[in-house]
């Protein structure tokens, strides 16, 4: 059966949440990987939607952060103040799932301007919502993000949410209580923080993908894992999920 | 004790130029309707706050009326860009937008603290981000017990806090539900206050889950029927999906956008 | 994830001697039963934490469990005194208990700030009072951006935080209506948690102002039926103002209450 | 008809409440008044309970802060910190309605401790309940307490509630917004805060008090309005309205 880039990212995104994991979800690829993950290897995950819905179950993905849908499958419906405070806020959230418009060597994202200063970008992104506390919160933050040049830069142009700043210490200096972004999930491959450096490491290549293509994708000189993985291609099942649910 | 009138009356009544204005609803619920008749009353100066600006907003700022963006997320949701706060902010079109900006948790903190008439709030936020060093509004604070070091944000009090809603009662009780969002705190935290509703009823019957605002904590209610079209009011509209889809493009070109806002909105 | 465990179990499992317990319930759904086995299996050294001890602290007091009580209102509602806290207060019987005495509103933004992971709270209270001055738990604090000085409390983080709820589905999670007081504050703020309930139900049905409790937050669930007698449980029980009347007799007198807690509870 | 002495201080408190006042009451005879008040006068006062009822329309008469049919007839139940954060501490509240176990001159009150000293006292009272953020954060107060010199003292042997501290503009030195307990009703008669002085002076006597009789009921020189009024006594509605009430 053959698969896309894009859904092999999903598919390994979903594999990344162990069941009755309680899962802060962001709209868009993060939302499609956990609603695979419920309807897979996890149906206890939890999923939590910065719209206030706890425990949403959706039979359909839903569109924006806060379709009807999630309000209607959810165990309880709180307010915007109360899920980033009573929830996240404690580091009750198991993992935070985030997209990244750049992200860097050590992890630190953004989601918030490109090129020139603040005051005047040459684009301006959206800003960054509820990631700056969901990447310091979470007891650890999944990033999303295809892997290429534009997105994967030696230095972010604004640190929207900090992954590990500068490297080892920093996160412990911020008194950030999450482990932080540990894990990114690609199309192309996944990147895992090593425990010593901080930094961005390939560890696992997609079926098909050569290393040195993951490393000419990437601004920085990315390391590659001695022992490199190959990612288990989708099953059968886990496409047949994937495809039934981006229909609907 | 709030007063049941016309859309135009509530937001002549309410809305001045240079005023600082709330529209709030979480996807869900955006007053769409209100925000409309701000563009077609034709204030100026405002400064606009939002969590996640939207459409509304976008069309707020490509007409002119803003001066100022108080937000934590400027986005097109599940779509892209909002090109008119782009082109404001890029180009100063058709003027140049100052922007103070925050993280959701930074947002809905300012609104409990408004709310609570109190003139800031703490949180664990922003630590690390260049956001913090951009926003005046954020500032380190210790604990008097611990010393840890944490955040304060200031509290939003806005002029005028406008939110849609399911229904009213006669007597101005304002009952929502579905995704509540932060409308109560932004209702609560302003110093005037409108609620736009799909209908009055003669009872609010208990739903499951929602939110009841009393009439004697609002200024006005008014009855705007689909009045958060193309966002949704939950168990009376679905959201208009391929409207925001479409906006992507009819809002890319400043003519069209133009003419698109003369045919529909003025 | 909480796991459905017998109250004895419990009990067992969670509350040990020295730990700082809170029951919480405002008048309503207050944890009586529990509370009985706490006095069963002969806990000492607790500091217990309640914005309004009752009777159940009354008599957990008396019975010597308590080294230290935080509370904001120690009465016999509609009643009077609470005998055994007087006599402990007044004469150090069974033993001396020291108090750490709050406002309500102190009270429960002590408990917010445990459930949001803060390490205080603010709150305009108790300037000019004598309480700021015989409580250290209560401190000035300068708002960073108008300069006001406002009062801070420090979070309530129990050890052990149990409430009472009408139901519980099988997974745990837990549903409660009716005045639903600071409960949910006091289960968040909590390291641990029970929630005791009438019944275990396939489905919890939508119920308005309903709170619900995720299981996965929660350590314990037991059943624990009119478990809030002579307290109530909205739906299911009403309040029994005789028995409150009756304690005031009971609990004048040390031997009357210690032969009532003979026969009654242990 | 004939009536008790409580029962024109009842009906005496209920005639403070103007109609569509919102009113923060206290359980006993705060409650019985603003019940009172309700059904003659001011059909439109809200009531709100520290137990969270927003809008409660009691068909009888609570007898806990925290009775079911509070939360039955309430417009909103909410919870007690939203209670307390979102409509008592903004100011939102027009009349709180407070008892006392000792008041002095300047209307400061005790629920706290009597006798002896904080750490060993005589008489061990409730406490403070929600009664400090009441007097400090509604628009007015109003006392309601029975007048004997137990309770009408010089000065209260602990401040658990500000009334107007040592006098004039001591409210305003310490930040607090309201304007304070301008007006204790009793079961002799009206004392008022002196606009000029903050002194509790004696303005209404109920039917047959002599004024006399109130300042030998108060623990220190009770001033007395030199035009001090006879209070209007209880109609037959309200006295029959008052012990259906009391009745239930």
């Amino acid at each position: 059966m053959s698969y896309s880039p894009d859904e092999m990212m999903c598919v390994a995104a979903s594999r990344a949440l162990r069941d009755r994991a309680v899962c802060f979800v962001g709209i868009g690829l993060p939302s499609t990987a956990a609603n695979l993950a419920r309807r897979t290897h996890a149906p206890h995950l939890v999923l939590i939607y910065e719209s206030g819905t706890l425990g949403a179950k959706p039979g359909t993905l839903p569109l924006s952060i806060g379709d009807g849908i999630l309000a209607d499958t959810a165990d309880s419906v709180v307010s915007v103040p109360e899920v980033f405070n009573y929830w996240l806020q404690p580091g009750r959230v198991d993992v935070g799932f985030l997209g990244a418009a750049q992200i860097d060597r050590y992890a630190n994202i953004n989601t918030t301007m490109i090129g020139g200063d603040y005051q005047h970008p040459k684009v301006r992104l959206p800003g960054a919502g509820g990631a700056p506390e969901i990447a310091a919160s979470c007891r650890e933050v999944v990033v999303i993000v295809r892997q290429n040049r534009r997105a994967f830069v030696e230095r972010v142009d604004f640190v929207t949410s900090v992954g590990f700043g500068s490297g080892p210490g920093d996160r412990e200096r911020l008194g950030l209580r999450g482990a932080g972004p540990r894990t990114v999930i690609t199309d192309l491959g996944i990147l895992e923080a090593d425990p010593a450096t901080c930094e961005l490491t390939l560890t696992h290549r997609h079926p098909g993908v050569d290393p040195d293509a993951a490393r000419s994708a990437t601004g920085w000189d990315l390391r590659v894992a001695h022992d490199v993985r190959t990612t288990p291609p989708p099953t059968p099942e886990e496409l047949a999920v994937l495809r039934k649910l981006q229909q609907t | 004790m709030a007063e049941i009138v016309s859309l135009a009356d509530a937001v002549g009544g309410l809305v001045r130029d240079g005023d600082t204005v709330a529209l709030e609803g979480f996807t869900h619920l955006i007053p769409f309707a209100a925000g409309h008749e701000i563009i077609r009353q034709r204030r100026r100066d405002l400064t606009l706050v939002r969590m996640t600006p939207d459409v509304i907003y976008d069309q707020l700022i490509g007409m002119g009326c803003a001066r100022r963006l108080v937000f934590s997320w400027g986005g097109n949701p599940g779509v892209g860009s909002l090109h008119r706060l782009r082109d404001a902010v890029e180009n100063g079109w058709p003027r140049p937008l100052e922007l103070e900006e925050h993280s959701h948790a930074g947002m809905a903190n300012r609104y409990v603290a408004g709310a609570s008439g109190l003139p800031f709030a703490v949180l664990r936020g922003y630590v690390g981000t260049d956001l913090a060093g951009q926003t005046a509004t954020i500032r380190p604070i210790e604990c008097p017990f611990t010393g840890e070091v944490l955040t304060a944000v200031p509290a939003l009090t806005p002029d005028v806090g406008i939110v849609h809603a399911q229904r009213a009662d006669r007597a101005g009780n304002v009952q929502l539900w579905g995704i509540t969002g932060v409308q109560k705190e932004a209702v609560l935290a302003a110093k005037r206050s409108l609620v736009t509703v799909e209908e009055i009823v003669d009872e609010l019957t208990p739903v499951p889950d929602a939110v009841v605002l009393p009439g004697w904590a609002l200024t006005y209610v008014a009855v705007a029927r689909n009045g958060s079209h193309p966002s949704y009011t939950h168990g009376y509209s679905t959201r208009d999906n391929d409207f925001y889809v479409a906006w992507d493009d009819i809002s890319r070109d400043r003519d069209r956008f133009a003419a698109w806002m003369e045919s529909h909105v003025l």
